[in-house]
């Protein structure tokens, strides 16, 4: 063992068009260590491991500030490919797997073990037939290294979700020289039993001189595997130490703790609010990478509810499989009648409106005029801004009243666009976004969901959003369900803060507690514990 | 797609839906052949002729699949491209089995330009490669009508006072092969029980199964098994996708312009604005029929494929004439179920599609449900 | 770079290999509409008349009997043939046997004629006029 | 020139060159000796006889269904109509509109069914849709055999049952929306305006529809389903009423075409009917999910155009007949441009 680490990072920075999102990080690992990464979702992990990896994303927006050393040679790695030539392997969330093809297959994918053939000189490589045998015996050979059993000749698509798991480290590990492994929530998607036998495959790799870059929100994971952590937040380093000696608390403080000074309260602390409007009863929800699992919570009327949780911990299939987008059961009650689920139309016949977090995706008709967006929902749904024409033979839609109504919004929401005509595609982000308020306000619900209201829109856009919807709740008593990643949002603007994880509830904050709390609850460090935290 | 279930015992409902296409014609032909009162001697010369003819044009629709690119309607390219052959080798008076293979040679350059071009552009058109090639069929068809009507003859030049129309250029409606007709059928002669084998065929096209089995072994087939299933997984390990999928048209452009070869010499003549067209859509319509989907397609489901859709094919009219005394009304049933086969088996495939990724999305929802 | 560079090598001599291969099927393969012919023919200033019945092979194929001013055509595969006319007489006896092999090419015409043949011209394959 | 580049950009490079190609051939006629009056008397007559044809790609397009390839059903049920209208000997105009009230519900039928089908398979629509169509009409083949149709000017003579491939409707309402009104200006050019009042009148109402409610919500299915649904909208019911729709105005489309035309054509004719008015919609600067009616309009003038022009001028320019080959590679060319364009705008 040589004491020379195998990476380090010295000063490493970046900034987005003048938006800095990772500042001056130091660290370095040596062979055979296992470092865990922790940090909240936008903290600049995987902007960390794109400047790692080369990503061409990151040289078109300029490259990055700072020297990376591999092996104490400074690399500036051109791609993912070459950083693989390098000996850097990546794990990533989503798994990247041919179905039709055996686990060996999948192991050597794009680096099989080829015969030789005279075609070589006269059609090139790849002309060379693979070799059944050799592929099998390495894959046989990857799949014991990591001290699994998967029979390489299994289908990937007839595998459970744990041994794809391990099929992608396998990969990884194949690789002739792979000497650093970055692992982004590998047990995100393994039942207990499968995580525990994944941790213990990383310690065998550590042993044999394998070093370990770990990316996980289960702080007990990190606790039990790694050698060294740290945190990242906000883009900077801010904690980092020995495994061992590591406190849950600590972590979860470090991880949410804001060093800007304390919260902007919503300075309504102490609001009185009315009897249940919603009660979710075990809700579950297919919402592919926002699983909602289970769900009980009640909703009172003319509070601001935030829901917060990491991505993918299922805090935005509320609100989707509510308003019937995604496959979902259980029971949701509106003010005392039941919601059919998996229909739009219950939902927002009963007087619910949702502002989705897919903005251009599902939020608007970017090629359609702004008026017709504000109307549509109203329109379609409450036969509003409609004229009979012929004796009701025909509903026309009624321009006039689109124009006044889109006047109306474009005035009260300062909508920055020239006319009520103009096509929302030409909007800035933050414009679209108030339309898309807009459009749910004018159904005037009585219940509003509003999904990342501030995601990808510029700061000074975010407060006037923020405003509007506090402002919309005081004046007309509506409802809102807020769901968000970035706490201090919700914790500006929620009477309650409900934290979601793993598709569960893992307890309701008021806005003013602890941050450590909160991050306990984000990290489902607490899990069996939320009636208490709840209280 | 097995004949088994996950448990492993037998499924009949699910063998009957994988291979219901081919299980309809078994039954319609079982039907049709007593009414049609062809002896089994003619038939079976009969399917003999026709596996020989088309076997190849069939088999060269495989790679395509294998890349997960579809049914390549563009192989009514690699058709133009042996039918330029064939012209030109009829003009040179080029005799025999060394005439065949000299428009094969002739071909191949022409056919491997247009499935580049084919390629490239239904690299453009993912998702819709086959509705794409399809057009680009139609569209190529008319830069043929513009080479072979206007250019043969005035810049490419043809001597043969039988090829070209009247007015000086261009090539005449059809073209007689009489010079290589057979040269391969019959290269080798062997007649069992009065029944005509054309051994010679039979054996290139042996040649060629062996090919796409072995080619499936190379690395280029695992890449394109690869890029066939999952594009984005298979860029994301280093495999040029794109390159990959262009290389699997070009093939299949190169063979269907020998299928179309051989195709011609065993019916004698060519039909110069027409034989193409009608190349591609015969030849997927037995595929299909063989059992064969969009997304997958075996050597069985070939040859099976080539001898339900023909037997169809040869007993129709007759057994239409006998049944209602119209023998022009099984003309019409059989492109009836040309195209129907066609539709049926897109429907089912897309079908079938939506069907398994809402299954796929189901079990993503785990054990709690 | 040298594996690259043999590669090269080894495609560009195989198109070539192909491109001769292609030369040489033309020159196997090509055939010939021949017009045997059994006329008077004037050829120079030389005239040779067709006198009696002939029968006339190329390459040992089905015989053909040719009566005074008799044309029919042969059809050849190739460029090198070896003719054999014999010439009859009433009682269809053989008379005499000429045996003449000859080669073809692209510009040497397609009409042969055996009087010019038997009466021993040289330029006995002539060119019809357009 | 960055504007002109800008404006060429946005119309799309093959719509500029074909713009300026019918030009030319405008301008060149004269000089050829081929009578401008008459060409576009012949156009204009044309641009009537596919204006509805054209049109019926626009509701499919609307929802999300893409190019109606499917034309050829829409196409049967007119045929059904005016050979029923025949049938039964009614002339004039009680014939062609005894001929629309029988093909409408034909059309509503077929599409309806056709609609069904289509939404059990999106995203493989368009391919479908060709080979419903070519099915379809190879079915109506053998139909039109064994259907008891008995007006002897329709049978076969010698058979007395069978209808023919092509059958006269001059005695019956041929032309009936041509004359209508037709206003004769030369002697080689009259323009025939019933039919182009119909053809106005269809688009009237097709506009009227996309602005009720319903019409709404069908733009808004096929610009972004997903938005749809969240506004509580039945996207496969919208879907199916826009092929019931484009079916329906195919049904009519082929009587106004049959009127103007002079002939039914049976069997084998519908069978690439679909081709002209997909690529002259595309021409007219429509996408794959995008349509307008001046699209329709603008789209059939051009391909028209140059379908009559080219015939006349280039022949008398060229002394040969190449507009079979043109109309096939513009037409062709220019499906496969928009096939493979909106793709480019998807991925991103």
């Amino acid at each position: 063992m040589t004491t020379e680490p195998l990476l380090s990072m010295e000063g490493v920075g970046k900034a987005f068009y003048g938006n800095r999102v990772l500042r001056d990080v130091n660290f370095s690992l040596a062979p055979g260590e296992i470092l865990g990464l922790v940090g909240e979702n936008g903290a600049g992990k995987s902007t960390l491991m794109n400047i790692l990896f080369g990503m061409p994303v990151i040289a078109e927006t300029g490259g990055y500030e700072g020297t990376i050393r591999f092996q104490g040679r400074p690399v500036s790695f051109s791609g993912p490919l070459d950083a693989l030539d390098a000996g850097i392997g990546m794990v990533h969330q989503e798994f990247s797997l041919i179905p039709g093809f055996s686990a060996a297959e999948n192991i050597v994918l794009n680096r099989e073990s080829l015969k030789s053939s005279l075609l070589v000189e006269v059609f090139g490589e790849r002309i060379r037939p693979v070799d059944r045998g050799e592929i099998f015996r390495r894959g046989k050979g990857a799949i014991e290294k990591l001290g699994v059993s998967i029979g390489p000749d299994m289908l990937v698509s007839e595998m459970p979700v744990g041994h794809k798991q391990f099929t992608e480290i396998a990969r990884e590990i194949e690789k002739a020289d792979t000497k650093l492994l970055v692992l982004d929530e590998p047990t995100a998607v393994l039942t207990e039993s499968e995580a525990a036998i994944l941790l213990e495959s990383m310690r065998r790799l550590a042993s044999e001189g394998i070093s370990i870059i770990f990316i996980s929100h289960r702080l007990q994971e990190i606790i039990d595997v790694c050698d060294r952590y740290i945190v990242l937040r906000d883009g900077e380093v801010v904690k980092e130490g020995e495994a061992k000696t590591a406190d849950l608390r600590d972590i979860a403080r470090a991880m949410v703790g804001r060093s800007v000074a304390a919260v902007e309260s919503s300075g309504d602390e102490g609001r009185a609010f009315g009897e249940p409007i919603l009660s979710l009863d075990r809700l579950w929800v297919d919402m592919p990478g926002e699983t909602v699992r289970e769900i009980t919570l009640d909703v009172r009327r003319g509070e601001i509810l935030g829901i917060g949780g990491l991505a993918g911990q299922g805090k935005l299939g509320i609100a989707n499989g509510i308003m019937g987008l995604f496959p979902a059961g259980g029971t949701v009650t509106f003010e005392g009648c039941p919601i059919t689920l998996n229909d739009p139309r219950s939902a927002l016949s009963s007087g619910i409106a949702f502002v989705s977090e897919d903005r251009r995706g599902v939020g608007l008709l970017l090629e359609e005029p702004i008026k017709l967006n504000i109307a549509f929902t109203a329109l379609q749904m409450q036969n509003r801004f409609l004229k009979k024409r012929f004796g009701g033979l025909l509903t026309w839609r009624d321009e006039d009243a689109l124009d006044e109504l889109a006047r109306e919004y474009i005035e009260s929401l300062a909508i920055r666009c020239v006319s009520g005509d103009q096509k929302a595609q030409e909007l800035s982000g933050g414009n679209q976004q108030k339309v898309c308020l807009a459009k749910a306000f004018a159904v005037r619900p009585k219940l509003l969901f509003v999904s990342e209201p501030t995601r990808g829109i510029d700061v000074g856009a975010k407060k006037l959003v923020l405003d509007t919807i506090r402002r919309h709740n005081r004046e007309y008593g509506t409802t809102i369900l807020m769901t968000s990643s970035e706490l201090e949002e919700l914790r500006s603007v929620c009477d309650r803060i409900a934290i979601v994880q793993e598709g569960r509830l893992a307890g309701i904050l008021p806005p003013q507690a602890d941050r450590a709390e909160f991050g306990l609850l984000l990290l489902g460090a607490t899990r069996g514990t939320t009636g208490e935290v709840a209280s | 797609m097995k004949k088994t279930g996950l448990d492993g015992t037998f499924r009949l409902d699910r063998f009957l839906l994988t291979n219901l296409v081919p299980l309809l014609f078994i039954g319609l032909s079982a039907v049709a052949i007593p009414i049609s009162q062809f002896s089994g001697a003619y038939l079976v010369q009969e399917m003999m002729i026709r596996l020989a003819r088309n076997s190849f044009l069939v088999l060269s629709l495989l790679i395509p699949i294998i890349a997960g690119m579809g049914l390549n309607f563009g192989m009514v390219l690699g058709a133009m491209a042996g039918q330029i052959g064939l012209i030109l080798i009829t003009d040179w008076m080029i005799l025999g089995l060394p005439g065949l293979t000299l428009a094969a040679l002739i071909a191949t350059p022409i056919a491997m330009v247009l499935g580049w071009m084919c390629g490239a552009i239904l690299n453009r058109a993912k998702g819709r490669e086959m509705v794409t090639s399809y057009i680009l069929g139609f569209f190529i068809n008319g830069l043929y009508q513009l080479v072979v009507l206007y250019g043969f003859g005035k810049v490419v030049p043809i001597k043969s006072a039988d090829l070209v129309l009247s007015r000086g250029f261009g090539v005449r409606n059809a073209v007689n092969l009489l010079g290589i007709r057979n040269c391969l059928d019959n290269l080798i002669p062997l007649s069992i029980q009065g029944i005509r084998v054309p051994l010679g065929t039979f054996l290139v096209i042996g040649l060629f199964c062996l090919f796409i089995v072995w080619f499936r072994r190379t690395k280029l087939g695992q890449d394109m098994r690869a890029v066939g299933q999952d594009m984005d997984v298979a860029r994301s390990a280093g495999i040029p996708v794109e390159r990959t999928r262009i290389v699997s048209i070009v093939i299949s452009t190169v063979l269907a312009a020998y299928g179309q070869i051989i195709f011609l010499q065993n019916i004698g003549t060519m039909n110069t604005y027409n034989s193409h067209e009608q190349a591609g859509m015969f030849a997927i319509a037995a595929l299909l029929v063989g059992g064969a989907s969009v997304a997958r397609a075996t050597l069985p489901n070939v040859f099976v494929g080539v001898i339900l859709f023909h037997l169809m094919f040869v007993v129709s009219p007759m057994a239409g004439k006998y049944l209602i005394g119209e023998a022009q009304l099984g003309e019409y049933f059989r492109v009836f179920v040309s195209y129907g086969i066609i539709a049926v088996s897109l429907v089912l495939y897309e079908w079938r599609r939506a069907r398994d990724r809402a299954y796929a999305r189901r079990s993503l929802r785990g054990g709690e449900v | 770079m040298t594996a690259m560079r043999r590669r090269r090598v080894v495609q560009a001599s195989l198109v070539l290999l192909l491109v001769l291969f292609g030369f040489w099927l033309y020159h196997i393969g090509k055939g010939f509409d021949l017009l045997v012919d059994n006329k008077t023919i004037t050829i120079g200033d030389a005239t040779y008349r067709a006198t009696a019945t002939v029968r006339v092979s190329i390459d040992g194929s089905e015989p053909l009997v040719l009566t005074k001013r008799g044309r029919d055509v042969i059809s050849v595969v190739g460029y090198d043939h070896v003719i054999r006319v014999e010439e009859l007489d009433m009682d269809d006896e053989v008379i005499r046997t000429v045996e003449k092999s000859f080669t073809l090419d692209r510009h040497s015409g397609d009409l042969l004629s055996l009087p010019a043949l038997l009466g021993g011209e040289e330029n006995w394959i002539v060119l019809r006029e357009p | 020139m960055g504007k002109l580049g800008s404006f060429v950009d946005h119309v799309g490079w093959p719509r500029v060159i074909i713009a300026v190609f019918l030009l030319l051939l405008f301008v060149a006629a004269p000089f050829v000796e081929v009578r401008l009056d008459a060409s576009i008397g012949d156009t204009l007559v044309r641009f009537g006889m596919n204006g509805v044809l054209v049109l019926a790609m626009v509701p499919m397009i609307q929802s999300g269904c893409g190019l109606n390839f499917g034309l050829p059903l829409g196409i049967i049920a007119g045929l059904l109509g005016a050979v029923t209208s025949l049938e039964l000997n009614l002339t004039g105009l009680a014939g062609f509109a005894a001929a629309l009230a029988i093909a409408v519900p034909f059309g509503l039928l077929f599409g309806w069914a056709y609609g069904r089908l289509l939404n059990k398979v999106k995203g493989g629509e368009m391919m479908i849709a060709t080979y419903v169509g070519f099915s379809s009409v190879a079915f109506m083949c053998m139909m039109w055999l064994l259907l008891p149709y008995r007006n002897p000017t329709m049978v076969w003579g010698y058979a007395g049952k069978g209808l023919r491939t092509t059958i006269s409707v001059q005695e019956y309402w041929g032309g009936v929306l041509s004359d209508l009104l037709g206003i004769r200006v030369t002697d080689f050019l009259s323009v025939p305006t019933g039919m182009l009042l119909f053809v106005g009148l269809m688009c009237l109402l097709v506009w009227a529809f996309f602005h009720t409610k319903t019409g709404t919500a069908m733009t808004a299915v096929g610009t972004n389903p997903d938005f749809a649904r969240a506004s509580g909208i039945d996207i496969d019911r919208m879907r199916t009423l826009s092929v019931m729709m484009s079916t329906t105005l195919g049904a009519v489309g082929i009587i106004v075409y049959q009127q103007s035309f002079g002939f039914i054509q049976l069997y084998m004719g519908p069978f690439f009917m679909a081709f002209p008015s997909v690529a002259a919609i595309l021409i007219g600067g429509a996408s794959v999910h995008k349509a307008t009616l001046t699209n329709v309009l603008i789209g059939t003038f051009l391909f028209q155009g140059i379908l009559t022009m080219t015939p006349s001028v280039i022949n008398s320019m060229l002394q040969t007949d190449m507009s079979e080959v043109i109309r096939i590679i513009v037409s062709n060319g220019m499906i496969l441009y928009a096939l493979t364009r909106v793709t480019r705008v998807n991925s991103k």
